[in-house]
């Protein structure tokens, strides 16, 4: 028989030595690149943390479900992880156009939605989906630093933007148009998908743009940086965070690099960030990062990649740790908007009664080496008008086990 | 030099009845070239049983294809009971009154016998889309309608026993029958029949030859055959094509006496070649 | 199908004598839309039981297999009975996911009017989309078709405004009646709709199938040339079957609003297209049990095989992949050991039995039945 | 040269071949009669392979065939016109006949034997380069003659070569039959159902009635029997 | 006018590639009057190979010969144990046994590779030539593929009009029957014909993995794009695919290049349809053939 009951004495996915969660992921198909290795990432941390006392004495399980980023599979494998697999949140659900679908269902089921990997601004919405947070820093967010740091680095400099045409292309240039509208001289999009976007680069070279800003995803800042050497136009390229983890780009564009163009076609990048960049070794949460790597999915490369999954773990784990011994799914989410927490990103996270946004802020960096340097502050901001801040505070240590402590 | 040989019965009622009958007027069709049918006219008059025979290649099938409208004429014109049949397509031709059996057998391969007489009966009508849809006991009837029919046909050229075999377990006669049941089924004024007795041993021939006969004088018939006893034995009036041309029309009997239509066509009589160097056109 | 023809039942006005009843019994079976209703109700008093038997995900996936049974069953006509290939059928079903959700949004109009203005629009764009498809044969119509399914959804992206680009379009579930009480398992309801809207395609189907359309169309198949002189406006009959099969591909669209309340462009890839395709020559091309069999396969499968690989506990890539090995090896395994599709197996194997039972020979060899025998 | 001995075919329970025996001596013309349905074709077919024989045997020259896939059979010289033409509709007239003659390699004794084949058959010739799909009922039937012939075979299956020919060009090929045996050696198996023609130049005739070998005798024996003549050839 | 030629060479490129795919579908088609829906699974598994090869030898060379002969390999081996298995059934069943080829050779390439792309290398300089002062968006790579592709067409236009064996492929595909019957052997013509297909499709495998990079979803939409093109071009005639590919690569270019990069697909369609209504079976299809 169906269980109806959400609300009974005990909440779903919690027992006394075991909370299980869920989330949805492109683990095969097309969007599956990329992706895939989310959810890999984020049960190696889960394991670590049972292999080391779980929390609250409960280990943690994690189901991640493919639903090939087909958001009729998304609502199937949703309802099959509430229903079926009575999991106690989904965790990092991956989309907009999938996990839109679902946040209705979630939070009409009163199922925690916790840390959706988009940076669509529309997970903060507390009024209408309380159950649902977002994680990471808004694609607008983004495209504010991103056009703030054109505007005082490059304020003479002709910009053309390379967009995904979905709602990531959409609300970053959005923030970007908040600085550098005047500078814009071409904004060409591609739809996700197809293979040729010689036509696009050709225009916005033709525009004469000294900076090209990449609102694009690995493959796609891969794929513009040949088209682009194909016609021996070489501008300054500013890439957000999505498309420009050097490991990911650099491994695409790898055979190219050490053969017929010669140099390292990435270098120079300048991108935005918002976790300790993989390549700094002394942060001590890229060293707990790589430790449960090594020990837990040896067969990951230590990728932004992997780097997004534990970082979000993680942030799971002080969750549920801040929900309390006896953790439900209201206590997570009061927990969520009463307490401040703070992790491996740079900067805070601004979950609150009112706001269920996540990370606020980025640092802007370099590609050198093949890895990416960070350069100046932290800067935060809002997804609307408001200014764009430094912030100094800087972001706590990793606890020495690697396990939230409890607050 | 193509002749035309009237028969008297042909020109005494082509200016009374012409308006009732098949009238073939001038046809020429060329493909790429090569010339199938040069200027060939043709009247039929209702009821009559007329054969059109010649050499292979000679262009019998395709008068049938312009008749039937699945091959435009470069000129010429067709006209069926005083209707021209130039804008006529394919499919209407069941409504005008008009069926055909294929060269080949040309039945579905995937309906039995049965089935396939039921859409020769059925094939003009359109209406009872809804009815149909939903099962409506009309449809059903109409259906029961229909598979008698189906079976009165079959039964008439003594096929009903394979009813609901499927064509391709036929032997090749029965399969020659179910398709004239199929064609007959429709009630047609006129008849195209496209070599119906190829293929059939003697018995079944001359049970074809009086199927024929008894159609004569109901329905107006125009025979493709090699088989020239049965054409002679059934045929009113004979048209001989040879190379698109006619060479001759007129009684079986002055068509086979005919020199021009021995030389052409029967030829065997009047070859005397040795075999190795044979040429159908000599 | 039997030999002797029914007779037609006599004009109003003859009395039966009460002796009669009992022929007249077996007679009403012998009328197509009875005999259909018949199958239909034992068929929903199963689905009822079965619904209050299953679990809520269980119900989810029975609503599920009733919407692609709807299109599989559709294009099961078209394929299988006219011939026609049709690779787009999931495009058709976004013309009818799209038409719900715009139509509901627009007007305050009950579920059945929704879904009756999706199967009729996405009909009249069969209609547009038939009369070209009757031009092309085999791999050109499978190839005009294919580009339909890639292209058709790329509209989306075309008018982001009107038709929610990439994000597409969301829409409320359907509530459940109060009259079932307030525990009534929303996941249960929407079975209920899906299976209620699958029963009725198939009695409409199957009537429609079993009369002279569903003749026209099998030999217009079999022989264009022929068809045509026998009466048969070949283009017309092949339009008429493509409308048709939309219709249920539209239908199938509206109830996988109501079971996911979404209609966007990636729930309507070329693979849905592809699985619809793949799932009706799976079944047995040409009969609505087979689109059953397919339906159940296409949503089910994947289900079964990632819980295995679960269960197994192997490398993320390999797990992940399990699925789709399964799936592959299912398509080729199937088609190498029953051509004619698990239905045409089954009645096979069936026929089999049957004759060892009666002791007596039929003629009919492995997999030659006639396509006509073998619907529903 | 042909040999078969208790050949047994079936479609599904439909018996086609019960038991069939017969033996086709070298240089001979042998008549396969009987009305329509006695298993003729079914016949031809499993002489070349097309139909699995359930039980029996098949031998030409005393090699066995009868599990021999059909190409490899007609590489052994046996050439089969079967019922319905069987052009190839989509390729060229000439790549028909070409294809005829292909599996005896030796490229200019190709060019040779579709000369005759187009000599033989003069209206072939005009359509060369048509696709074989134009041609009207009985030059399909000339092609296929014509590209049996090619492949110079050394028995020849003829299941109606008459079928839609003009009569002064069926008594032709009846004469070249003929003509061929005296000359090359040539062996034909022919199906007729114009059993008079078939009779006049064959040796031997075998009739058959619902699958059953009911008579295997002299041809112009058979065509003086009068009993037999009537029961099985309705004439 | 920088920008037409821009654009006009870039569909140039961007067609070879499609043309390359439609080869490939064409040969299999023309051999076996099968659709083969694997064929970009195929590439995506040949270039893998390749890609195996060069990190293992170095030279891209060696990498295209082992692609190629595996691609050999792998169609025979195709033909051999399945597609020689549903011979005589249903047509549709060989398009749903190529579906399931396609899907089980993703499913297996993405246990043994994982779903990550990799890097493929070109053949030769992907930096554009000079022309007239002007980088111009056409590389001696693309030179080479186009070339490459121009080659494989000559090369099956005269194997099929020109050699006997071409000949005898024609037929098995069209008549099995009536080709075993004139002493074909059919089998073999099939399994030659898939794996001279295979061997076409893993050419344009390599030829197109530098720009798709090498995942195991990455060809599908090379493949609908090539499917596209050989329909175009009448999935008879080997020219018909290279023009079919080049011109459907020309429009994409100008639709993307002028319109907007959503109208690409669109695009495809639109000129697909405009084709087929006008010429049923394509471009470089015959004459329609007599049917009574
Ligand atoms: N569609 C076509 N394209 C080219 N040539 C054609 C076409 N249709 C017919 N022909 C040619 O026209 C001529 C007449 O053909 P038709 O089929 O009418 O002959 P026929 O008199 O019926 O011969 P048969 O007795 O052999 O059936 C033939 O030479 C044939 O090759
Ligand atoms: N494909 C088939 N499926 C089932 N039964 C068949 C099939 N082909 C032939 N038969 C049956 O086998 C028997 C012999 O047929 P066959 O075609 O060999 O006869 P035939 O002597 O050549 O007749 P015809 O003179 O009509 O060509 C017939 O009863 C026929 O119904
Ligand atoms: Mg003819
Ligand atoms: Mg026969």
């Amino acid at each position: 028989g169906g269980d109806d009951s959400t609300d009974g004495g005990e909440t779903p996915g919690v027992t006394d030595t075991k909370v299980t969660v869920g989330g949805h992921f492109p683990l095969t198909g097309p969007a599956a690149p990329g992706y895939s290795d989310i959810p890999v990432a984020i049960e190696a941390y889960f394991e670590y943390v049972n292999d080391n006392g779980g929390i609250n004495g409960r280990e943690l399980e994690f189901i991640a479900r493919d639903d090939g980023y087909n958001p009729t599979n998304t609502v199937k494998v949703t309802k099959q992880l509430v229903l079926d697999d009575g999991v106690f949140a989904i965790v990092g659900g991956l989309g907009t156009p999938t996990h839109s679908k679902v946040v209705d269902y979630l939070n009409s089921s009163r199922v925690p939605d916790l840390f959706v990997s988009s940076g669509c601004l529309c997970w903060d919405e507390p009024e209408d989906h309380p159950y649902t947070f977002g994680w990471l820093p808004s694609y607008t967010v983004e495209g504010k630093t991103l056009g703030n740091y054109i505007a005082e680095n490059f304020p003479d400099a002709k910009v053309g933007v390379f967009y995904q045409d979905d709602d990531f292309g959409a609300d970053g240039m959005a923030g970007l148009d908040k600085y550098i509208e005047d500078q814009i001289v071409a904004r060409e999009g591609y739809q996700s998908g197809t293979t040729d976007i010689g036509p696009q680069i050709a225009a916005i070279k033709q525009a004469d743009a000294d900076v090209v800003v990449l609102l694009t995803v690995p493959t796609y800042t891969a794929l513009a940086h040949l088209a682009a050497a194909e016609l021996n136009y070489a501008p300054q390229f500013v890439s957000s965070s999505v498309g420009a983890d050097p490991v990911t780009v650099g491994g695409l564009l790898e055979e190219f690099s050490k053969g017929a163009a010669g140099t390292d076609m990435i270098e120079g990048m300048i991108s935005d960030d918002y976790l300790p960049p993989v390549a700094d070794t002394s942060d001590s949460w890229t060293q707990l990062f790589d430790k449960v790597r090594k020990k837990y999915a040896p067969d990951l490369p230590p990728s932004g990649t992997v780097r997004y999954g534990m970082a979000l773990a993680y942030t799971f784990a002080q969750a549920l740790q801040a929900a309390g011994e006896h953790p439900t799914r209201d206590g997570i989410v009061d927990a969520l908007e009463g307490q401040e927490l703070a992790g491996p990103p740079l900067a805070p996270y601004r979950y609150s009664e009112d706001s269920h946004a996540g990370i606020t802020g980025v640092q802007m960096g370099s590609i050198k080496d093949g890895e990416s340097v960070p350069m100046g502050d932290v800067l935060t901001t809002d997804d609307g008008d408001g200014p764009i801040e430094p912030y100094i505070e800087g972001h706590p240590e990793a606890p020495k086990d690697g396990i939230p402590p409890p607050q | 030099m193509p002749r035309r040989v009237e028969g008297e019965r042909a020109s005494a009622s082509a200016s009374r009845d012409g308006s009732r009958g098949l009238r073939i007027r001038g046809i020429t069709v060329r493909f790429d070239g090569l010339i199938a049918l040069a200027d060939v006219s043709l009247d039929v008059e209702p009821g009559e049983v007329v054969g059109v025979i010649g050499p292979n290649g000679a262009g019998k099938t395709t008068l049938f294809n312009v008749i039937c409208g699945f091959v435009r004429p470069q000129a010429g014109e067709v006209e069926w009971r005083g209707r021209s049949m130039r804008r006529a397509r394919p499919y209407e031709l069941a409504g005008l009154g008009i069926s055909r059996t294929l060269q080949g057998i040309g039945l579905f391969s995937g309906l039995t016998a049965a089935e396939n007489v039921m859409v020769g009966a059925d094939g003009s009508r359109r209406a009872g889309l809804g009815s149909a849809m939903l099962g409506l006991p009309r449809a059903d009837r109409e259906e029961s309608r229909l598979r008698t029919l189906a079976l009165e046909a079959l039964g008439d050229l003594g096929v009903v026993e394979v009813a609901d075999a499927l064509p391709s377990a036929l032997p090749y006669a029965l399969q020659k029958r179910v398709a004239l049941a199929r064609a007959l089924v429709a009630r047609p004024q006129l008849l195209l029949l496209d070599e119906p007795a190829g293929g059939l041993g003697a018995d079944d021939m001359s049970e074809l030859g009086e199927r024929i006969r008894g159609l004569a004088g109901e329905v107006t018939v125009l025979l493709v055959e090699h088989h020239m006893d049965l054409v002679m034995s059934v045929c009113d009036r004979v048209l001989v094509l040879d190379f698109g041309r006619s060479i001759a029309s007129g009684r079986p009997a002055d068509v086979q006496a005919d020199p021009a239509v021995l030389e052409a066509y029967l030829g065997v009589e009047s070859d005397p070649r040795p075999p190795e160097a044979g040429d159908a056109h000599g | 199908m039997t030999a002797r023809a029914t007779t037609p039942a006599p004009a109003g006005g003859a009395r039966e004598l009460a002796g009669r009843a009992a022929s007249r019994g077996r007679r009403l079976l012998d009328q197509t839309l009875l005999r259909n209703l018949a199958l239909a109700a034992l068929a929903a008093l199963g689905l009822y039981l079965l619904s209050y038997w299953l679990g809520r995900f269980d119900n989810l996936q029975l609503a599920t297999i009733a919407y692609y049974f709807v299109a599989i069953a559709g294009l099961t006509v078209l394929t299988g009975l006219n011939g026609q290939i049709s690779l787009g059928h999931g495009a058709l079903m976004a013309i009818g996911a799209y038409a719900t959700i715009k139509v509901g949004e627009s007007a305050e109009l009950p579920l059945a009017a929704l879904l009756a203005i999706a199967t009729i629009a996405t009909a009249l764009v069969g209609v547009v989309i038939g009369a070209g498809a009757a031009r092309l044969r085999g791999p050109y119509l499978a190839g005009a078709t294919l580009a339909l399914a890639v292209g058709l959804p790329a509209l989306a992206n075309r008018f982001p405004d009107f038709l929610g680009g990439e994000n597409g379009l969301s829409t409320a579930p359907p509530v459940p009646p109060s009259s079932l009480g307030v525990g009534f398992a929303l996941e249960r309801w929407q079975a209920w709709i899906a299976c209620a809207a699958a029963l009725i395609t198939f009695v409409v189907l199957a009537n429609l199938v079993r009369s002279r359309y569903g003749r026209a169309f099998r030999a217009v198949r079999d022989d264009e040339v022929a068809a045509a002189l026998a009466g048969l406006n070949v283009a017309r009959v092949q339009v008429l079957a493509f409308v048709v099969s939309a219709a249920c591909a539209g239908l199938a669209g509206g109830l996988l609003v109501v079971v996911t309340s979404l209609a966007a462009p990636g729930a309507f890839t070329l693979e849905l297209s592809i699985a619809l395709l793949t799932a009706a020559v799976l079944g047995g091309l040409g009969s609505l049990a087979g689109a059953v069999w397919g339906a159940a396969i296409v949503v089910l499968l994947p289900t079964w095989a990632e819980d295995i690989g679960r269960e197994l506990s192997l490398s993320t890539s390999v797990e992940a992949n399990l699925p789709l090995l399964v799936y592959g090896v299912v398509l080729i395994g199937v088609m190498l050991a029953a051509p004619r599709g698990i239905q045409g197996a089954l009645s096979w194997a069936g026929g089999l039995i049957g004759r060892r039972v009666r002791g007596h020979t039929e003629p009919r060899s492995r997999g030659a039945s006639a396509p006509g025998e073998e619907i529903t | 040269m042909l040999t078969v001995e208790g050949l047994v075919a079936t479609y599904g329970p439909v018996r086609a071949l019960d038991r069939v025996s017969l033996e086709v001596p070298e240089r001979s013309v042998t008549a396969v009669l009987g009305a329509n349905g006695a298993g003729k074709t079914s016949l031809l077919r499993a002489i070349s392979g097309l139909l699995r024989a359930r039980s029996g045997r098949i031998a030409i020259a005393g090699r066995r065939i009868d599990a021999l896939p059909t190409e490899e059979i007609v590489r052994l010289g046996v050439a089969h016109v079967p019922e319905g033409r069987g052009i190839i509709a989509e390729l060229t007239v000439d790549e028909n006949l070409r294809l005829g003659g292909l599996w005896r390699g030796r490229r200019a004794d190709l060019a040779a034997r579709l000369d005759e084949a187009y000599e033989l058959f003069p209206l072939l010739a005009e359509r060369r380069r048509m696709p074989a799909s134009t041609l009207s009922g009985g030059e399909r039937q000339m092609l296929s003659i014509g590209r049996a012939l090619a492949g110079r075979p050394r028995l020849l299956l003829l299941d109606e070569p008459s079928l839609g020919l003009a009569p002064q060009v069926a008594a032709q090929i009846m004469r070249l039959l003929s003509g061929l045996r005296e000359r090359s050696g040539l062996t034909v198996l022919l199906v007729e159902q114009n059993a008079r023609a078939a009779l006049s130049i064959a040796d031997r005739a075998v009739v058959l009635a619902l699958g059953r070998v009911v008579a295997d005798e002299d041809a112009r024996a058979l065509a003086a029997d009068d009993q037999l003549r009537h029961a099985y050839l309705g004439f | 006018m920088d920008r037409f030629i821009d654009l006009t060479l870039n569909g140039l490129a961007g067609g070879a590639i499609y043309a390359a795919v439609a080869l490939s579908l064409v040969l299999i088609w023309r051999a076996t009057r099968i659709l083969n829906f694997a064929q970009g699974a195929m590439m995506m598994l040949t270039a893998f190979i390749a890609l195996e090869a060069i990190d293992a030898s170095g030279s891209y060379w060696i990498g295209l010969a082992t692609a190629l002969f595996c691609g050999l390999v792998l169609g025979a081996v195709i033909e051999r144990l399945l597609v020689r298995r549903i011979e005589g059934g249903p047509h549709l069943n060989a398009v749903v046994v190529t579906i399931g080829l396609l899907v089980l050779i993703e499913a297996v390439a993405g246990m043994i590779w994982g779903g990550n792309p990799r890097s493929f290398p070109p053949a030769f300089d992907i930096r554009g030539y000079e022309i007239g002062g002007r980088t111009v968006p056409f590389s001696p790579n693309d030179l080479f593929i186009v070339g490459a592709v121009a080659a494989v067409m000559v090369a099956s236009v005269l194997l099929f009009r020109r050699t006997s064996i071409g000949l005898r492929m024609r037929a098995a595909a069209f008549e099995p029957e009536v080709a075993r019957l004139l002493g074909v052997r059919v089998g073999r013509m099939f399994t030659a014909g898939w794996a001279l297909a295979a061997l076409a499709g893993s050419l344009a495998g390599v030829l197109v993995a530098p720009a798709v990079f090498v995942a195991p979803n990455n060809f599908d939409g090379i493949l609908i794009f090539g499917f596209t093109a050989a329909v175009i071009g009448g999935l008879d005639s080997p020219p018909g695919a290279v023009v079919g590919g080049l011109g459907l690569g020309l429009v994409l270019s100008y639709v993307g290049g002028y319109g907007g990069s959503e109208l690409v697909t669109l695009g495809a369609l639109a000129i697909l349809l405009a084709v087929l209504m006008v010429r049923p079976t394509g471009l470089f299809s015959h004459a329609r053939a007599r049917r009574v």
